[in-house]
């Protein structure tokens, strides 16, 4: 409602994607349902670090009351949340942690994220074999900190190999043609790891009669559903909730309702969701939501930290619109 | 001291071959092409088979069509960036429109924004004389914000691929897929366009001197007009085709294909300057480009030197081939 | 003149892959002597111009200078040595002011604003850019930039083929003063008169050979016109036209009537008829609104007064498309205005034929090709290089433009200038041709810088001073001094001696003292 | 008085439309101040050097699309040789790595000169390359500055006998902007190089028959243009304190504020100053939009339409005084 008193600003820096429109949507959504925010001020587009702090310097220019930030590098705008900090302003980071020590965190963790799914990869390899390990973009440091758990969960099997590593840039087309390039050397593998483009792959593999080895994506509406329905497929979807937005602006109202959190970060762990088990598949068959875009995370609230229904953040729609 | 100048000697052998390939500057490509091909056997033994063939022509069908809209506006001496915002508009469109929409009337609904943005691109540049890049630039971040606000439109009602575009994107007939029956007519067809017809005598003539051409009563902003509203036309096709082929909705689906786009265009021979190049040409670049990309996936290398490669490789095959090609 | 030759070059040879510009082509250039170097349209002039001057370089061939033997590489190197071009095409950079030019080329500039004054230009601003020039003072500012450096050989590839006759005849005297304080002049032209007096010997090129040098004594026009054509032999003079060959009586109503047309403030008044089966002459100095009257008859730009009918239809052009369909054609004088350079010759002459929208769809080809075919026969073009129009020589790309309406058959021709570099060979089939056109009811107008045409090809003579007729002639009274004299504004039957001395910008008294029986134009 | 008009016209026009941006500015937010002012030149600095490199290279008759590659590669490098290393030893990297701006650019140009590929091939090789070159030398952002240089951009120059409210409206950043293109540029533009590098991009036989040396011409006009992109590659490692090596979206930003500057895409026109002051017009627009809270999808329609509706006012003015 309008009756809301605090003006929330959020900055954003990958557009069109699905996984970040959710948490936009999510983010708006929660300001609507907790009824105390009456304006956001959203910075939402391509651009750098560099352009991210262009950002949030408006931002402390319109001087907001907190600022929900998804950083473009943990490191890289560490200058300007120091100076929203300094001119009163909450600063809460979703998604990925930040260096500036003022800043509160409420992160999924990245690195658990790959070790989770990785581990049970390897697991349903038995231990052993070919893994075709298809990275996120190169470069991004969402994609080097999942690395860091992909390799730890690979130390943790000696007899697994990597068979071959791509970059897929979270690029759909990207990947499948990777995908099917790598099929039709005829290499054999024993396993897919994705970071998160997923579905895609499933077509690939089903497209091209190649043996439906098991597989690890992202908890995407059209990668769960098809763990539900495409015959043969074992799989987990490992979560990573856009939704994660929805909960850095219920933090950042904590905050500014003087309610501080124990410390300064937050983690959300994530879950993983497989269907060679008939509990997994129970979760499975729970969370898929085939009305959702497929490039849209199921997961799309967070107990104890979002409040909005599903049809708030899929009508996407913040105070004041 | 006098060097006489020109002897009746016989002509020698590497001038006359190369000679031959300048009249046929696609001979050239189609070498390199195979080079790249041999290069990826040799270091995938097995590789080219029949499916690596049908695959590797899935994916430069897209690429393709969508280089036959640069070839047309880079021979006009324009550029159109905004065939990756049209193309992804156009799927993302019938993906979700689909759903409770029937086909006639999605696909209508999807060409329109493409038909919109290429008459948009035509005025502005036929017109008020804007620079396409900037003009097509300028389209193409307004289509993507109409998009992004279209987009949470339709959240709730999910999205759908048309089986006939998955049939027509990845299918296979006797291991020959689909997408070429769409491909081969439209590639005759620009192609025949180009260089048989008064249009595309038009768009050659333009991209070299405009003023000619007004003096012989062409009227720019017809010829453009017409050129980018094609463009963009064939660029929302490659979009519904690009989805079947992908199978997933995004909001920048057919982006990535841009540069490449140009990059096919330049490759096959075509003049960024205007007045030069054509189709056949083209359609070989999209081919190198795409088992290019190929041939780096499968190398084991790190990321930073595949992409070194893959520079190298455009400018060594582009420079190649215009020195086989130039006479002098 | 029996001193070494300041330039000697011999056995130069160029080929563009199977296209011979220049076989075996020498040339050897005395201290002190306006050197001609003759040739028909494709016969290597402006190719040896080029290689002489560093543009491009040679195949095969060696060049001394003053005895020397020089390897010059880049037109800087050929400055250094004391050789300096003017070439064909304008060379100043279009984007910038004639200033930066100068300092491009490290061209003082007291020296440059002396000969362009010198030269017939006393108002030149140096901080306009060169785009914005009109290209007979370009040419003039390339020589100017050219003299200003004191150079050893000039080497002017048709340099007065764009001037007007009053520009020309500065031009030709600067020249001559030239070659009599001890330098020397290479000078390409298709105009005998100026070469006849102006040049000491001529060297003839045929097919990228040299064929011959002969001195310059009255009467060698011939052996030229020999030596360049080869077994080409074309009668040099048209006869002058039978009473059969004239235009019929006028009927009445003209082809095209101008009345009162106004256009800026370069064209104030313009009216005069032009009949089917006519070709009227129009005849003015450099920049008297010739070329806005030409525009404005065309479509290009739109007039801001006065009226223009065709048929006795009063008639409104916003896109030479109109006048297209009205049945007029301009034919530019600058042909880079006109083609496209990259595309064949053929592409060039049928582009008319897919202009309009209803014609956009597939092509007729044999069709096209008869059309195409018939018309590159008509007006001889050299096909040799016919897949890109840019490696004609500059002859044969003036011949396309015109080739393409011939080829599309139109009853009105604006021809501005349609010789303008144009061998005599070739002007002879152009002036038969136009004959030719108006003998089939078709009209032509006809500006020309050269006023010897004017008798050939004309019925009648339009002249323009200042933006207003200022005089129309029966061709029988269209003698040259009559012209001349009607040009400069003067009324008919006056007296005055006209030429360099009547040159209204004239300012220095050393120019009348110079040999006014040099220039062309001046009173027999 | 008629020369400048036509020359700077666009310029003033820019200007005068930069000015009232800026009072509209004040009217949404009556607290912008000289801090937001400061914030919004250091906004500007990364896309004020991308334009400066494109700038140079469009006068020439080119097209660099290796900018934004070009300045992550150099702002890694910068990044990582200052990361753990003393602050005195960023006095070397800095000079190193414009050195290799340059030495890079001008690579470029010979690629260009040598192959004879058209420019915007020959650079979009060899953003793929700078990119690669890039990710080899971090592959996931990282890397530090030293301290002095990011204190370089923050804070302002008070000149002594200047009131402090007007020593607030003097950011470091401008005036290291100021001073960095004016020391290269403005001698460049009275050289004979200069005039050389407008004459090969108006007309390059027309240059080369003026006996300019149009190879070597090039190679320097891309050279600059490295230089300027490693300045920019710079000011981006002193505004995050890393180097990143994915690309920033500045090529096309600097090709878009090159032609809002009036420079044309063809060559052989324009100037700097056009283009700087349209990318200050550019990230004011974005100011304003944030600041008016507007819906972040309906921006980038705004962005596009400005775009579009300032190049047409532009071809439309021309196209009167054409007429007139
Ligand atoms: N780049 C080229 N490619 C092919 N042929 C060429 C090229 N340049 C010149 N030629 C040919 O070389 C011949 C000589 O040309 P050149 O221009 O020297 O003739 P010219 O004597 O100057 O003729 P004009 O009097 O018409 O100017 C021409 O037939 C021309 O077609
Ligand atoms: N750099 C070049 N590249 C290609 N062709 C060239 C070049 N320079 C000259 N030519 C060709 O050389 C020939 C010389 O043409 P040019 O116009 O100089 O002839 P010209 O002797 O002056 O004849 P005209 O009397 O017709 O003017 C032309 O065919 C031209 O196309
Ligand atoms: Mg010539
Ligand atoms: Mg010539």
């Amino acid at each position: 409602s309008a009756a809301g008193k605090y003006t929330i600003g959020i900055s954003n820096t990958v557009q069109g994607n699905g996984w970040r429109e959710e948490m936009v949507c999510a983010m708006k959504a929660q300001a609507l349902a907790s009824g105390e925010v009456a304006k956001l001020n959203i910075a939402h587009r391509n651009t750098d670090a560099a352009g991210q702090l262009e950002d949030i310097r408006n931002l402390i220019s319109a001087k907001v009351d907190a600022i929900v930030v998804n950083p473009a590098d943990p490191a890289g705008i560490k200058a300007g949340l120091e100076e929203a900090t300094k001119a009163g302003i909450v600063v809460v980071a979703v998604d990925q942690a930040v260096t500036e020590p003022s800043a509160y965190i409420i992160s999924n963790n990245q690195e658990q994220y790959a070790y989770l799914g990785a581990k049970w990869l390897f697991g349903q390899m038995g231990g052993k074999g070919e893994v075709f390990y298809m990275r996120g973009a190169a470069g991004a440091s969402a994609d080097s900190d999942r690395d860091k758990g992909f390799k730890k969960a690979l130390a943790e099997f000696p007899d697994v190999k990597v068979a071959q590593e791509v970059f897929t840039g979270w690029q759909q087309d990207q990947a499948k043609q990777q995908i099917l390039s790598f099929l039709s050397t005829g290499t054999p593998i024993n396993g897919i790891w994705t970071s998160g483009i997923d579905n895609v792959i499933v077509d690939a593999l089903v497209e091209s009669q190649a043996p439906l080895v098991p597989i690890v994506g992202a908890d995407n509406a059209g990668f769960v559903g098809q763990l539900s329905s495409v015959k043969g497929l074992v799989g987990a979807a490992v979560t990573n909730p856009g939704s994660i937005g929805g909960a850095g602006v219920t933090l950042a109202l904590q905050i500014l309702d003087g309610k501080k959190p124990a410390q300064q970060t937050v983690l959300v762990e994530p879950q993983l969701w497989e269907n060679a088990t008939d509990e997994g598949k129970a979760k499975l068959k729970a969370a898929a939501d085939p009305s959702l875009s497929p490039e849209w995370p199921v997961s799309i609230s967070i107990p104890d930290w979002t409040t909005y229904t599903k049809d708030q953040i899929v009508a996407c729609k913040g105070p004041g619109e | 001291m006098s060097t006489t100048a020109i002897s009746p000697q016989p002509v020698p052998f590497g001038r006359r071959v190369k000679r031959f390939m300048a009249d046929r500057p696609l001979i050239p490509l189609i070498i390199l092409l195979v080079i790249l091909v041999v290069i990826l056997q040799v270091l995938r033994p097995g590789i080219v088979n029949e499916r690596w063939i049908a695959n590797t022509i899935k994916f430069a069908i897209p690429l393709a069509i969508l280089a036959g809209c640069q070839t047309m506006t880079m021979l006009t001496g324009g550029i159109d960036l905004s065939i990756g915002t049209v193309a992804t508009m156009s799927a993302f469109i019938m993906a979700t429109q689909i759903v409770n929409q029937d086909p006639a009337v999605a696909f209508a609904l999807a060409m329109m924004p493409a038909v919109l943005i290429g008459l948009v691109n035509g005025i502005g540049v036929g017109v008020f004389r804007v620079h396409p890049l900037i003009m097509t630039l300028g389209t193409s971040l307004i289509g993507t914000g109409c998009l992004q606000v279209y987009q949470r439109t339709v959240i709730a009602s999910g999205a759908r691929i048309p089986d006939f575009l998955a049939w027509l994107g990845t299918g296979l007939t006797y291991g020959i897929p689909n997408a070429l029956l769409l491909f081969v007519p439209l590639a005759a067809l620009i192609v025949f366009t180009l260089s048989r017809t008064g249009f595309g005598r038009l768009l050659y003539a333009v991209g070299d001197n405009e003023r000619a051409t007004r003096l012989s009563g062409v009227q720019y902003w017809q010829v453009i007009t017409a050129l980018y509203v094609i463009s963009s036309v064939l660029a929302g096709i490659t979009g519904l085709l690009y989805i079947g082929l992908i199978k997933a909705p995004s909001l920048s689906l057919a982006e990535p294909l841009v540069l490449p786009s140009v990059a096919a265009a330049v490759i096959g021979g075509t003049s960024i300057f205007g007045g030069r190049g054509g189709y056949t040409g083209t359609i070989i670049g999209a081919l190198i480009l795409t088992v290019l990309t190929t041939l780096l996936t499968i190398l084991q290398m790190p990321e930073g030197a595949r992409r070194i490669l893959f520079g190298l490789i455009v400018l060594f095959v582009t420079a190649a081939y215009l020195r086989i090609v130039e006479e002098r | 003149m029996t001193s070494n030759p300041l330039l000697d070059a011999t056995g130069v040879a160029k080929n563009y892959g199977a296209v011979a510009a220049l076989r075996n082509a020498s040339l050897s250039v005395l201290p002190g002597e306006v050197h001609a170097l003759m040739g028909a349209n494709g016969a290597g002039k402006s190719t040896l111009v080029k290689i002489l001057t560093g543009a491009i370089p040679a195949n095969a061939g060696r060049i001394l200078i003053r005895g020397e033997a020089r390897d010059i590489r880049s037109p800087a190197a050929g400055r250094r040595a004391g050789l300096l071009p003017v070439y064909q095409e304008p060379s100043l950079i279009p984007d910038l002011d004639v200033l930066s030019n100068l300092r491009l080329t490290g061209t003082p500039v007291e020296p440059f604003r002396a000969w362009v004054r010198e030269l017939g230009i006393p108002d030149l601003d140096i901080r306009d850019t060169a785009r914005d020039i009109p290209l007979a003072v370009l040419r003039v500012l390339d020589l100017a930039r050219a003299l200003a450096v004191e150079p050893d050989v000039l080497l002017l590839d048709e340099m007065t083929a764009a001037l007007p006759a009053n520009l020309a005849e500065k031009v030709l005297e600067v020249v001559r003063r030239q070659g009599d304080s001890g330098r020397a002049v290479i000078f390409i032209s298709h105009r005998f008169v100026e070469i006849s007096a102006l040049c000491d010997r001529a060297t003839v090129l045929r097919d990228g050979e040299t064929v011959g040098v002969v001195d310059i004594v009255p009467g060698v026009e011939e052996k030229i016109v020999e030596l360049m054509l080869g077994t080409r032999i074309v009668k040099t003079h048209v006869a002058a036209r039978s009473a059969a060959q004239k235009a019929a009586p006028a009927p009445a109503r003209p082809r095209l009537a101008v009345r009162n047309l106004r256009v800026g403030t370069k064209l104030n008044d313009v009216s005069f008829d032009l009949a089917d089966g006519e070709v009227a002459g129009v005849v003015a100095l450099e920049g008297q609104g010739q070329d806005e009257l030409f525009a404005a008859l065309a479509g290009s730009i739109r007039p801001s007064g006065g009226a223009i009918e065709v048929d006795g239809q009063p008639a409104k052009f916003s896109h030479p498309i109109d006048a297209i369909r009205a049945g007029l054609a301009y034919v530019p004088g600058d042909r880079a205005e006109a083609l496209a350079m990259q595309r064949s010759v053929r592409e060039n002459i049928a582009l008319p034929f897919s202009a309009a929208l209803r014609n956009w769809g597939p092509i007729a080809m044999r069709q096209e090709r008869a059309k195409v075919v018939s018309a590159i026969a008509r007006l001889q073009i050299d096909t040799r290089a016919q897949g890109e129009v840019q490696r004609l020589s500059g002859g044969n790309q003036q011949k396309v433009t015109i080739a393409r309406w011939i080829a599309a058959d139109t009853r009105t021709l604006l021809c501005f200038d349609p010789t303008r570099g144009i061998d005599v060979g070739t002007k002879q089939e152009i002036y038969k041709l136009l004959r030719e056109v108006a003998g089939h009811g078709k009209s032509v107008l006809f500006y020309t810088s050269e006023l010897e045409e004017v008798q050939r090809v004309c019925d009648r003579v339009i002249v323009i001073f200042g933006g207003r007729v200022v005089d129309i002639f029966a061709v029988e009274e269209a003698d040259e001094p009559a012209l001349m004299r009607a040009a400069y504004g003067l009324p008919r039957g006056a007296k005055a001696d006209i030429g360099i001395l009547a040159d209204p910008h004239s300012s220095s008294a050393e120019s009348a003292s110079s040999s006014d029986s040099n220039t062309p134009g001046a009173t027999p | 008085m008629s020369h400048f008009l036509r020359r700077q016209g666009w310029v003033a026009g820019l200007f005068v439309l930069f000015v009232l941006l800026f009072i509209t500015t004040k009217l949404i937010q009556p607290a912008y101040g000289s801090g937001d002012f400061g914030s919004l030149v250091r906004a500007v600095l990364p896309y004020a050097f991308a334009v400066a490199a494109q700038t140079v290279v469009v006068i020439a008759g080119g097209i660099d699309l290796s900018v934004a590659a070009m300045m992550a590669l150099t702002s890694v490098t910068a990044a990582s040789m200052m990361s753990g290393a003393s602050e005195e030893y960023a006095l070397f990297v800095v000079p190193f790595v414009l050195a290799m701006g340059f030495v890079l650019g001008a690579i470029n140009g010979m690629l260009i000169v040598v192959t004879r590929v058209p420019d915007i091939v020959v650079t979009l090789a060899t953003l793929f390359v700078l990119q690669g070159a890039a990710l080899l030398v971090l592959n996931a952002p990282g890397g530090a500055a030293a301290e002095w240089l990011k204190a370089l951009i923050s804070g302002t120059v008070p000149i002594p006998g200047l009131p402090d409210g007007i020593d607030a409206w003097q950011p470091k950043a401008l005036l290291l902007l100021i001073v960095c293109l004016c020391i290269i540029w403005i001698p460049l533009r009275r050289s004979r190089l200069g005039l050389s590098i407008y004459a090969i991009g108006s007309s390059e036989l027309a240059a080369f028959r003026s006996g300019v040396p149009v190879a070597r011409t090039r190679i320097i006009a891309y050279a600059l243009s490295g230089l300027f992109a490693a300045f920019g590659g710079l000011a981006l490692t002193m505004s995050t304190g890393i180097g990143a090596p994915i690309p920033g979206p500045y090529l096309l930003a600097s090709v878009a504020a090159v032609v809002l500057g009036g420079v044309a895409l063809g060559g052989g026109k324009g100037g700097l100053l056009g283009p700087i002051v349209a990318v200050f017009v550019l990230r004011l627009v974005r100011t304003d939009l944030t600041l008016l809270a507007i819906d972040p999808n309906v921006t980038a329609i705004i962005e596009g339409a400005i775009m579009v509706a300032v190049v047409m006012f532009g071809a439309f003015i021309t196209m009167r005084s054409r007429q007139s």
